[in-house]
């Protein structure tokens, strides 16, 4: 068996006294869109964030592709091929929108802190930038303030920017949050088609799109996981429904 | 002045507008520009050949690299340092060190190369403290680096070897051995000496701006956090900038090793580093141009406008919380609001309402000069009871009538150019209504 | 009306830039007076430049020079700083001018005599001439002496020398302490009056040398503690501005039983600042107090106090500005010529009879000698002191007089002339 | 060496009481407002010269009261007019905004009340030694000095831990988020408090003034201490800068006494220090030098190693 793209072990976070995450285990398989849920302040922000090294984990292991990243740097991590959005627009506010996406492919690209490049010269960078852009529908914006866009594009820059890293675990935080139908519809048709061949882990609290993107779900519930399997098996399971979906009858045929 | 929320999308559409890939036009327009600039450089010690022009051309030119390092900090790294001046104080030293050696005849350096020397010493310096100093941005940082320059500043009192002590290191730049054929005994021959480091400055601080890591520093100053997540440590990003600012401003203060043949602890001060700062701020620090504005701006203000008013430093003050609460961008900002409406070819529309603005202004602007002048006239002048001149016109600052007068001009000024500034709003939103509507 | 005046300041400005020939008046000779007159330090620039111009007044009205030319003093505003004094040099030469007088922050004027030697050399027609009146670094009369640079201040050496002499007369004071800024000033300060006080009194026992930060300390209130257990009789400081003040204050307050030998306790805002408790314990040396006139029964300075009052409503603090510009103007009166090279060479050796005694421009080395005094803070009223200073009351005793060549100290001053 | 230790404890606590009250405004602004305001030290200067002004026309009593009543409707105003609308430029400009501010307020003083220090003494009926120890006095002003700031301490506390007001302010330092939601006018909070914070320091101004001296670098002089005090006391903490206050004062005022330099220990190694050039400098130095020097070097270490100073609440 391939190892986990993946993999959470026994994970605990304290902030002072109040323990948030109390013990994670999760297995996100190679290739698979897996879909975090649960009710508000169940830890789904904290977990991204102790993932990608922006908080330090009190306990436990996460690796990688195998690979030990506990602790480490956030932009170790992200060489190593994890990227990830944000709950709250997280873009760079002050430059344009291509610009956004040309800085996010600069370390894949191998010019790191180069000061004897050109990033005007750069053709090959440039036309992947544009090419990124046509994904995500911002190539008539390239040269605004990413200040300035709408609220649904700069949900789609952040994603553009995500997937610019040339990561192959994408992790999105709440894409669609404060979205309405019709741009929430859009951008689960944008999120299926960039993260194709790609793993995927996402957070989302619109049941409509988890279960229309995910190949599997997990439930988190004050810091533990609860229940992880496929959408039918996650919402037939007695834990979850108690727990998450309340008294909500759910019919299920499993 | 003008309301900012209307100028918001002004701003944007004049904005950091990048053209990805060099047009044939692009090219023309920039090597017209820096044509431009260069011709006027040469020009001027022809027009203006008193010996203190020269003196402020000189200090003008290294303000201006001076200044430009600063916003590699600020505006493009969003890192506010209360101690910049340190580099530009080190590489001075620096430079007058290597003088000095090639003085005594233990070195064999090209006067011209000095800058560098500068430069490199500042660089290695700036490392160092880029290093400890950029952990972390905003606030932190400024009181790193001002805690670094207070340091330094009374560490120099306690090594005269390498501070020289109150009176600093002297040296004599005529040495005979230079690369061009100049002796850099007169000051135009510094002025041409200056100019070239200046251009040379200027441009590898703007080609910077668009190399990888001059890209990535304004996305840390935008959002370290994210930067993080597409594979950057922002504190490296910062180190690094920090270093390559360090190195710029150790370039000007190498300049100024040429031009003053000495340094003296005072350059690594507090002062300095809060002049540059106030110089790029008033500049603009959103346009890579601000600084040269700002550098030109305020040393002609120091060197000309203290020889006419004692209370230049108060106008000066002024002028300062004016620009931070109205005019944020700078110098640079309020010219390159114009931009859109420029291309649109409706500055016409505007420049009425400008010129109705411009009057009340000046009445406005003289009831302060008035008010300023006999105040400081007063409580601090030579001679108190000798009449005072304002503009050519005598009278006694006790007297009751230039009161009066003062308090006349500042309130019926303010009260027209109250006026006047709506009328400036209205016009603004009208044409760029227009602008909008024709999808400029 | 409003452009016209618009228009003469832009022509006022515009003439700064352009004016490179001079456009001197033939009558007239032109002394730039380069101090700080903005900035935290304007103060004691503006005094300065009263003085001078007070003492250029009395000259003209007397004649003037060279058969009736004038002398004009122009200010040009130092800042402290180096930099902006260099520029401003510029500016002075730019309008003709050859003669410098500049007096505060040594870093001031050791820039100047560098830029002004060099500019000498490199333009042997358009030499100047520096006179220094208060930056008090021995070095500038000694290893670092030039032809283009006169002293008419005592330098630290000579003024601690006066110090040490003043206390052969007191063999009750047996413990001096020592408190100086820390910087090459304070440390020149300290090593004369170790080196003095060896020779002159060497049953003396230096009970404290301390150096503190420079313009940083509020509060002198430690260091009052450490000279009090010492068990100092008296305290010699070279300390300036608030340090000297903020000192004397922090030692008065704890009623600190000593006498203060100070070098500026007598200097603009000095006796305001330090108040009645320094009343018969704060001691200056210096070449003027306005209590001398009475004592030494000289009317004509006692004229030259009061006019000064009346005309500034300010006391007067130096007679070194009116010696300053009296040699001068008879050096160029001996010379026949304003050039400066040739008054250099007539100020060489100059001698002249001075309100208290005579009074020597010593040509090796270019310092001035004149006879120095120490005197002490008194009320008002009290002996000679019938003017008070600063309107608080109180006044100057004289304690003790050092003649001109008294003050005199070996200099390795090696000149070189042109 | 017992009277050493007595008065410079004495001294210790005055000189601390002193930054205490200037810093405690500063730190509170900081932590409500994320603003770090440079022109804290202004209003310290400003408290001095209006106490002045009063006290010659009726007195130091009624300046005692009035002088912080004036700078602290000055700070409301401040920040009323002119950080309210800065506030939207971000962060720098409100740092820029303070800093132009310092630099106008001081040419202004300089504008009316001159460049010389104003005659501003301590009244008469305090200008007596309270107490003599060792055969060195112990003025009354001190003692008073003492007793404003001991109050002021008290009062503060009462404030902060007794009302509803203090208790929304504690509650807003370590939440910032948390004020919205209790549905207080946060805008008219930030006011007072800033008033409050300047009235503060124009308190210390008046104190202070008469007792150091009154003229216009004073702001200048004291400002980059009471940033190193808040730094190191934790940013936003008032516990932090009381503690602060006193451990810079006692640091500064007990290192006046080390005449101990790097050549006397190299020498207790039998190792002889070259006495020139640059190395000469460094071993010459003594602890008694540097004391310009340790607070801001505890600043950068502070800043470096623990940026949430001794008593953080916050990191950044």
């Amino acid at each position: 068996m391939a190892t986990a793209a993946l993999k959470l072990d026994n994970v605990k976070k304290n902030f002072g006294d109040s323990q948030i995450i109390t013990g994670l285990d999760l297995e996100v398989l190679q290739g698979e869109r897996h879909a975090i849920i649960g009710p508000n302040g169940a830890g789904k922000s904290t977990m991204f964030h102790l993932i990608s090294g922006l908080y330090e984990v009190s306990s436990g292991k996460i690796a990688l592709n195998g690979r030990n990243i506990t602790n480490m740097a956030p932009h170790k991590i992200n060489r190593l091929g994890l990227a990830r959005s944000f709950q709250i627009t997280n873009i760079f506010p002050n430059m344009t929108v291509f610009q956004n996406v040309r800085c996010a492919l600069l370390w894949t690209k191998g010019y790191k802190y180069s000061i004897w490049h050109l990033c005007d010269r750069l053709k090959k960078v440039n036309a992947q930038a544009h090419e990124i852009l046509e994904r995500i529908k911002l190539s008539s914006m390239a040269n605004e303030k990413a200040a300035v866009l709408s609220y649904a594009d700069q949900r789609a820059l952040e994603i553009g920017i995500t997937i610019a890293c040339g990561a192959d675990i994408i992790m999105l935080d709440e894409p669609t949050a404060g979205m309405s139908n019709q741009e929430t519809t859009q951008a689960v048709a944008l999120i299926k088609s960039v993260t194709e061949g790609k793993t995927l882990l996402i957070v989302e609290h619109d049941m409509g799109v988890v279960f229309d993107l995910a190949d599997r779900i997990s439930v988190l519930v004050y810091g533990k996981i609860i229940a992880t399997g496929t959408p039918d098996e996650v919402r037939c399971d007695p834990k979850v429904q108690e727990a998450y979906l309340g008294k909500e009858a759910v019919e299920c045929s499993a | 002045m003008i309301d900012n929320t209307t100028m918001d999308s002004a701003e944007i559409k004049g904005g950091q507008a990048v053209q990805s890939g060099f047009s044939g036009a692009a090219i023309a327009k920039w090597a017209g520009i820096w044509l431009g600039f260069i011709l006027i450089s040469l020009a001027l010690p022809k027009i203006f050949d008193s010996r203190f022009a020269m003196s402020m051309f000189n200090q003008m030119g290294i303000a201006i690299v001076f200044a430009l390092s600063f916003n590699m900090l600020l505006g493009q790294g969003g890192l506010l340092s209360f101690g910049h001046a340190v580099f530009y104080g080190m590489g001075g030293f620096g430079a007058i060190h290597v003088l000095c050696m090639v003085n005594d005849g233990e070195l064999r350096i090209y006067t011209e190369l000095l800058p560098l020397a500068g430069g490199i010493f500042a660089a290695i310096l700036g490392f160092i403290l880029g290093f400890i100093s950029t952990r972390r941005a905003a606030i932190p940082f400024a009181l790193i680096t001002m805690g670094i320059g207070e340091l330094l500043l009374a560490s120099s009192l306690l090594l005269p070897s390498f501070f020289g002590g109150e009176e600093g290191i002297a040296g004599d730049r005529w040495t005979e051995i230079t690369l061009l054929p100049f002796k850099y005994g007169k000051s135009i021959e510094v002025y041409y000496l200056i100019l070239i480091w200046m251009f040379l400055s200027v441009a590898a601080m703007y080609l910077l701006t668009k190399t990888p890591l001059g890209q990535m520093a304004n996305a840390v100053r935008d959002n370290h956090q994210r930067a993080q997540f597409i594979g950057y440590d922002p504190h490296k990003v910062r180190t690094f900038q920090f270093t390559l600012a360090a190195f710029f401003a150790g370039i000007a203060g190498g300049l100024f090793a040429i031009n003053y043949e000495m340094v003296t602890a005072e350059n690594l001060g507090m002062l300095p580093s809060t002049d540059i700062l106030m110089m790029t701020v008033i500049g603009g620090i959103t346009y890579f141009f601000g600084p040269i504005l700002g550098a030109i701006f305020i040393t002609f203000l120091q060197l000309v406008v203290s020889n006419v008013t004692h209370a230049w430093m108060l106008y000066f003050g002024i002028m300062f919380i004016i620009m931070i609460m109205w005019a944020p961008d700078g110098l640079a900002g309020l010219i390159m609001r114009h931009q859109p409406i420029w291309r649109a070819k409706r500055m016409t529309k505007i420049l009425p309402s400008y010129l109705a603005a411009l009057v009340p202004g000046l009445v406005m602007f003289a009831g302060v000069i008035v008010l300023v002048e006999i105040m400081f006239h007063i409580s601090l002048s030579i001679d108190p009871e000798s009449p005072l001149s304002i503009m050519g016109v005598s009278f006694r600052a006790q007297a009751f009538m230039p009161w009066a007068v003062g308090i006349l001009l500042l309130g019926v000024g303010g009260y027209l150019f109250k006026l006047a500034a709506r009328r400036v709003n209205q016009a603004w939103k009208t044409v760029l209504a227009e602008i909008k509507q024709e999808g400029v | 009306m409003k452009t016209r005046t618009m228009m003469k300041t832009i022509a006022l400005i515009l003439a700064v830039l352009f004016l490179s020939a001079p456009a001197m008046a033939a009558d007239t000779i032109k002394i730039a007076f380069i101090d700080p007159l903005t900035g935290p330090f304007a103060n004691v620039g503006d005094m300065g430049l009263k003085h001078f111009i007070f003492a250029a007044d009395r000259i003209n009205a007397n004649g003037g020079v060279l058969g009736g030319k004038q002398l004009e003093m122009v200010p040009f505003d130092s800042k402290v700083s180096p930099k902006e004094s260099l520029i401003q040099l510029q500016r002075a030469i730019d309008q003709g001018i050859q003669y410098v007088i500049q007096g505060n922050g040594s870093a001031v004027t050791g820039a100047l005599m560098e830029a002004i030697a060099k500019h000498n050399k490199r333009y042997p027609d358009q030499q100047l001439l520096l006179i220094n009146h208060a930056a008090v670094t021995p070095a500038f009369t000694e290893e670092k002496c030039d032809f283009w640079h006169f002293r008419t201040d005592a330098h630290v050496t000579m003024k601690i020398k006066v110090i040490a002499d003043y206390l052969t007369s007191r063999p009750d004071i047996k413990k001096i302490y020592l408190i100086n800024q820390d910087y090459v000033f304070g440390h020149s300060v300290s090593a004369a009056a170790k080196e003095y006080l060896a020779k002159m009194r060497p049953d003396i026992e230096i009970v404290g040398d301390d150096f503190h930060p420079i313009g940083k300390i509020k509060d002198f209130s430690p260091y009052i503690t450490k000279i009090q257990s010492s068990g100092a009789q008296g305290l010699i400081t070279g300390n300036w501005g608030n340090d000297m003040t903020l000192l004397i204050k922090a030692g008065t307050s704890a009623g600190l039983d000593l006498e203060y030998y100070t070098f500026y306790a007598g200097g603009l805002g000095g006796p305001t600042a330090i108040g009645e408790a320094g009343i018969g314990k704060v001691y200056q040396v210096t070449e003027f107090n306005n209590a001398l006139c009475i004592q030494y029964k000289n009317k004509e300075d006692e004229e030259r106090i009061l006019a000064f009052k009346e005309k500034y409503g300010e006391d007067i603090f130096y007679l070194k500005s009116k010696v300053t510009m009296d040699m001068l103007a008879m050096a160029m009166d001996k010379a026949g010529n304003a050039k400066p090279k040739d008054v250099a060479y007539a100020l060489e050796g100059m001698e002249i009879d001075g309100y208290y005694g005579k009074t020597i421009m010593r040509a090796q080395d270019h310092q001035l000698l004149q006879p120095m005094f120490m005197s002490r803070l008194v009320k008002q009223g009290e002996g000679f002191a019938k003017y008070d200073m600063e309107n608080t009351g109180m006044g100057w005793e004289t304690v003790y007089k050092v003649d001109a060549l008294d003050t005199a100290i070996d200099s390795p001053c090696d000149m070189k002339r042109p | 060496m017992s009277e050493f230790i007595i008065f410079s404890l004495l001294n210790t606590l005055i000189y601390g009481l002193l930054l205490f009250m200037l810093s405690s405004g500063l730190t509170l602004i900081f932590g409500l407002m994320n603003v770090l305001n440079f022109a804290h030290a202004s209003f310290y200067m400003l408290g001095a010269y209006f106490a002045y002004q009063v006290s010659i026309h009726v007195g130091f009593i009624p300046a005692l009261f009035l002088a912080p009543l004036g700078v602290g409707i000055l700070g409301m105003i401040v920040e009323r007019y002119g950080l309210r609308k800065v506030h939207a430029h971000g962060h720098v400009a409100e740092l820029l905004f303070t800093f132009g501010l310092f630099f106008l307020f001081n040419e202004l003083v300089i504008l009316i009340w001159g460049r010389n220090p104003v005659d501003y003494q301590i009244p008469d009926f305090l200008d007596f030694p309270l107490f003599t120890l060792f055969g060195a006095d112990f003025s009354a002003y001190k003692g008073f000095m003492l007793l404003i700031s001991i109050a002021m301490f008290i009062g503060m506390y009462l404030v902060i831990n007794r009302t509803r007001i203090g208790l929304v302010i504690q509650a807003s330092l370590t939440h910032p988020e948390m004020v919205n939601v209790l549905g207080h006018n946060v805008p008219a909070v930030f006011m007072y408090v800033f008033g409050a914070g300047a009235a503060l320091a124009g308190l210390a101004g008046v104190i202070g003034g008469n007792f150091l001296v009154t003229e216009p670098g004073m702001a200048m002089a004291l400002g980059p201490i009471v940033f190193v005090v808040i730094v190191v006391g934790g940013m936003g903490s008032l516990t932090g800068a009381f503690i602060s206050s006193l451990f810079l004062a006692g640091l500064q005022t007990f290192a006046v006494g080390m005449d101990y330099s790097l050549a006397d220990f190299l020498g207790h190694f039998g190792i002889q220090a070259s006495s020139e050039g640059f190395w000469g400098d460094i071993v010459r130095i003594e602890i008694a030098n540097t004391r310009a020097m340790i607070p801001f070097l505890f600043m950068i270490f502070m800043l470096i190693f623990r940026p949430k100073g001794l008593m953080g609440v916050r990191e950044e």
